[in-house]
């Protein structure tokens, strides 16, 4: 064992999450990538155990090696070094066709078949709270070989059925989701603060696969509104190695999306040059991490 | 559909002003394209300017603070046919909530779709048809809440499968890095949706970083994803994305986003925002002036110094 | 009256169906072309009344200012200084749209109202005489905006009824074009090596619009299989400019569309010197014309 | 219809020999791309060569003397989907003429459509679906002789409109300019179908005029039109498209054609030229060197003295 692949005793439970999902993510995949802390866990996928995975991107990028953080999935980055720049419709049609083996999305509630909620919480058309929409999420949902999910965990997240479902898991369970003209296997994986979740073969309801160290099934259950089914064999969430925390601190070196980066930004006075700075120094930073693992 | 008014290959060169004032009418169907970068800003802002109202607009992902959501904050939009918007790493937009949690300043009417199947709505109208099928929106809550959309049985294979009705937008706006005078636009980098938008749309401006000769265009003939003929308005104006970036010539300014956030927190913050940088500057070079020159110049420099079109950098 | 507009006083047949097509393009207009005299047409258009006439291609070429001939929809030639290059489905796409103003194909018979076969001659699917098939002939018949024909007249091409209704003109006359769901307007003109043939504004029927110097309008209508149509009109048509013979010698010096250029080619021995020949002599010889005309 | 094998992307870089080998099955579904030039002609001739038989073809526009009629002339083909099929400036195609008027050297079906609506045979195929619409062949008797065309009543119009059936070949065969190892194809100048084919095709083989780095791919990503992940193989093949050109690289052959227009006058003509050109050598190279090199660098110059990417020429 190296040093590298021991793991880390210092780190965050957003580090703990992104290492976690990274893990989710095979060598030499084709990966269709979501905003903000998906990013993070598929770039440091491929500076570890990956480097032949490829990232795409809903802007129509693909396989881009980018020496700057993505803050978009649609931002200048994206096209930074790419294979090939194509349209939106073209890549999700792509990945209708079957050419991506995994999608990583997030959500603001999920039930207990998989199924995604990321347009309204409470009621429609007029909400309690209205967020985002589907954006590529439905598509990706629908169609990609298999679905992981990212997103906090809270009771109300976690629920019996999900308010507005915007994208499709497992539908009610069983063979709903092929019935209902589906394509891709449907969700792999939910990863929250507090576990990881997977999906029984036939029922295809989710289980409490892994908690995260420190915490007890039953404390996971709580915080969630069904009855969770837990694994005989759930296990404790491995920790992040060393070296992923370390990739991780060269990626997003300010934290904006493990830390409290963002907020920094938003200052008035500073915040431009906070910006200017971080774009400054990533360019000599990144090269070496690819010199090292591209 | 076919095309009701067919463009020729001419000088189309104008003020963003008369381009608005020409093919903008009061009710307009619009779509502002782009796909987080490449946002046409300058022409939200010159729509917002001349008071352009009762509008219907459809967007695959909209990008909030640079965006749709402007002209839903000052009550232009009636209804609004949508994928996704949001402020991404910017953070939650207040005005779409408010719009569509308290109906402030005024109701408007939501039409929802995913991403792919906004994208196939302008494919189907790229090439004068009326639908599309795709197999994302099936089991989903989307066609429950969307009539638009039809479930069928595929004549071809007996499974279900979900049509979408094209989308024709009176106008659309969209911003690429080169474009020379009758309309052949270059858009380098990712390409959203716009190519199918700029077919679908009946009358398009273009506004570009740089107004090249044709000549220039030629050497590069695969990089015209819109030819001259979709386009009837040419609109020479750099940094007309600002706030986001434009790929190989100016970076995100993230910051500026971060900002405009808390500058939208309430109603009355936003007006205040729309006062000062649409309703408070005269264009987009009062917009330029105002936000700074050397802040501009900076976000060009360091987004060259990652990537010129090209280039090894 | 300038020299140049003066009429040629020596001409081939050839060349007079290519004036006589040239005049039928208008400054401005987005043109979709077919191979062989349709091109030269065309072309002539372009370096005489119509400079700011745009040729778009099959191959999906839009646009092109090349310094050869072009010998196919789809040789490298077309790619020469094109304004844009697409798919050939978003080419035909943006012509089913409705972008372009005019269409000019050729076909192996044609009927009473103007429906094309460029199919099979005697019988489908084993066919007496078999030919090329719709390529984008149906494509361009259905969609254009008007649509242009240059044939052979021959009283077994110009039959009631085509053997086989590979591109539509107006089907069975009056609204059916219409009815059936196609787009554009149909056949505008049909211009043969004897005469120029319209179309009844109600009828949809044919007639003939005029006969070509040197012929009566019973002579024409002994090559046609149906009860022809002449109009009370019908004139004598007009022969080409001394301007128009002299760019058709530019654009197509060896006679290979309009002379037996494609003869000489073929011989295995010298075929290829001469070709050599062309295309070593051309890009001068058109730069002059793009810097007369372009 | 989901891809059965996903390709990662790994050095694909192998022979003609090889790849036609292992991916080829007696009884295929075979599509050759390009649009008259961009023939995938040394891929032609090598499944010719190693005897693949009872294949079956779809094309929108097939050059003759250059495509897919050589298969027929050999008998190795039992269907044909196609729009058009012939020699242009060449002339007629005599080999194609005798297969469909007096069944030699044995009866094949055909199932014609257009150009247009192969494409979108292709395109449907390229995102998984099953049918696409279309306003072409309505009231035309392509859809009297082909059943797999549905004319129906367009659910959100009512008028009539075309559906196609998705068409996805086993093996497409395709020739590019650029290509790095791993598959990321550039083409320059005209596309053809090749975008959608490489995508509905269920293994792709790509042939190259040359291998570049992956770093130069990066410089235009825009011009890849055909990502890694879409192809199973990359063979080297300079001039693999000779006969026909290849923009910016080579010229059409025009005498060549004219000249094979002969050579193919009757069956015997037609079997003595294909044990002469096809037979009569190893491999493509073989080809080359019996052509002339000489000849294949003059129609390299001549077509560069005209143009090459990126520059005024």
């Amino acid at each position: 064992m190296t040093i590298n692949s021991e793991y880390a005793s210092d780190y965050t439970l957003m580090e703990l999450m992104a290492a976690t999902m990274a893990r989710e993510f095979q060598d030499m995949e084709t990966a269709f990538v979501g905003i903000g802390p998906p990013l993070i866990a598929a770039m440091l996928a491929k500076f570890t155990h990956a480097p032949n995975m490829t990232i795409a991107v809903e802007g129509g990028a693909i396989g881009s090696a980018p020496r700057r953080l993505l803050t978009c999935i649609a931002d200048s980055t994206i096209d930074e070094r790419a294979y090939s720049c194509l349209p939106m419709w073209r890549l999700f049609g792509d990945q209708q066709r079957g050419f991506f083996n995994v999608g990583l999305i997030g959500a603001a509630q999920i039930d207990r078949y998989g199924n995604l909620n990321t347009t309204a919480i409470g009621g429609y058309p007029q909400p309690k709270v209205r967020v985002a929409g589907s954006g590529g999420g439905n598509d990706i949902g629908s169609s990609v070989g298999r679905l992981l999910i990212m997103m906090r965990q809270e009771k109300r997240r976690f629920v019996e059925r999900v308010d507005y479902l915007t994208t499709p898991g497992f539908l009610s369970g069983g063979d709903s989701r092929k019935k209902a003209g589906l394509l891709g296997s449907g969700p792999a994986a939910v990863i929250t603060d507090m576990g990881v979740f997977r999906f029984e073969s036939d029922s295809k309801e989710m289980y409490l696969a892994s908690c995260h160290p420190g915490l007890e099934p039953e404390e996971v259950r709580a915080n969630v509104s069904w009855d969770l089914k837990i694994h005989p064999d759930c296990t404790v969430t491995e920790a992040p190695t060393r070296e992923q925390v370390e990739i991780m601190h060269i990626v997003d070196p300010y934290g904006l999306y493990l830390g409290n980066g963002r907020a920094k930004m938003a200052d008035p006075e500073k915040g431009f040059d906070f910006y200017m700075e971080i774009l400054e120094n990533s360019y000599d930073m990144m090269e070496q991490l690819f010199a090292r693992k591209g | 559909m076919q095309k009701k008014h067919r463009t020729a290959p001419i000088n189309k060169v104008m003020s963003l002003k008369q381009a608005v004032a020409q093919f903008v009418q009061d009710g307009a169907y619009l779509s502002f394209g782009g796909i987080g970068d490449r946002s046409p800003t300058a022409s939200v802002h010159e729509v917002a300017r001349q008071g352009k109202k009762n509008l219907q607009l459809v967007s695959d992902t909209s990008t909030s603070f640079v965006h749709d959501s402007i002209l839903i904050g000052l009550g232009l939009v009636d209804k609004f046919e949508i994928a996704y918007n949001w402020g991404g790493i910017w953070g939650s937009d207040e005005v779409y909530r408010r719009a569509l949690e308290q109906e402030i300043p005024h109701r408007i009417e939501i039409e929802e779709y995913s991403n792919l199947s906004i994208g196939m709505r302008f494919l189907a109208a790229s090439m004068g048809l009326s639908f599309m099928p795709v197999k994302s929106l099936l089991g989903s809550d989307i066609p429950v809440h969307n009539s638009k959309i039809k479930i069928i049985d595929d004549p071809y294979t007996g499974k279900p499968v979900a049509l979408v009705p094209a989308a024709y937008p009176d106008v659309a706006f969209i911003h690429v890095q080169r474009c020379d005078q009758m309309g052949n636009a270059q858009i380098l980098g990712h390409i959203g949706d716009d190519d199918s938008l700029a077919r679908a749309a009946e009358h398009v401006i273009i506004t570009t970083e740089e107004i090249v000769p044709t000549d220039e265009i030629r050497r590069y003939p695969n990089l015209t994803c819109i030819p001259y003929y979709c386009v009837d308005a040419v609109v020479h104006v750099p940094f007309g994305s600002h706030g986001r970036g434009c790929s190989y010539y100016y970076a995100m300014d993230v910051p500026y986003g971060n900002q405009v956030n808390k500058a939208w927190a309430t109603q009355e913050d936003f007006q205040r925002w729309a006062e000062e940088w649409i309703y408070g500057v005269n264009d987009w070079e009062g917009y330029c002036q105002k936000i700074g020159w050397d802040r501009l110049m900076r976000l060009a420099c360091i987004e060259q110094r990652y990537q010129k079109y090209g280039e090894v950098r």
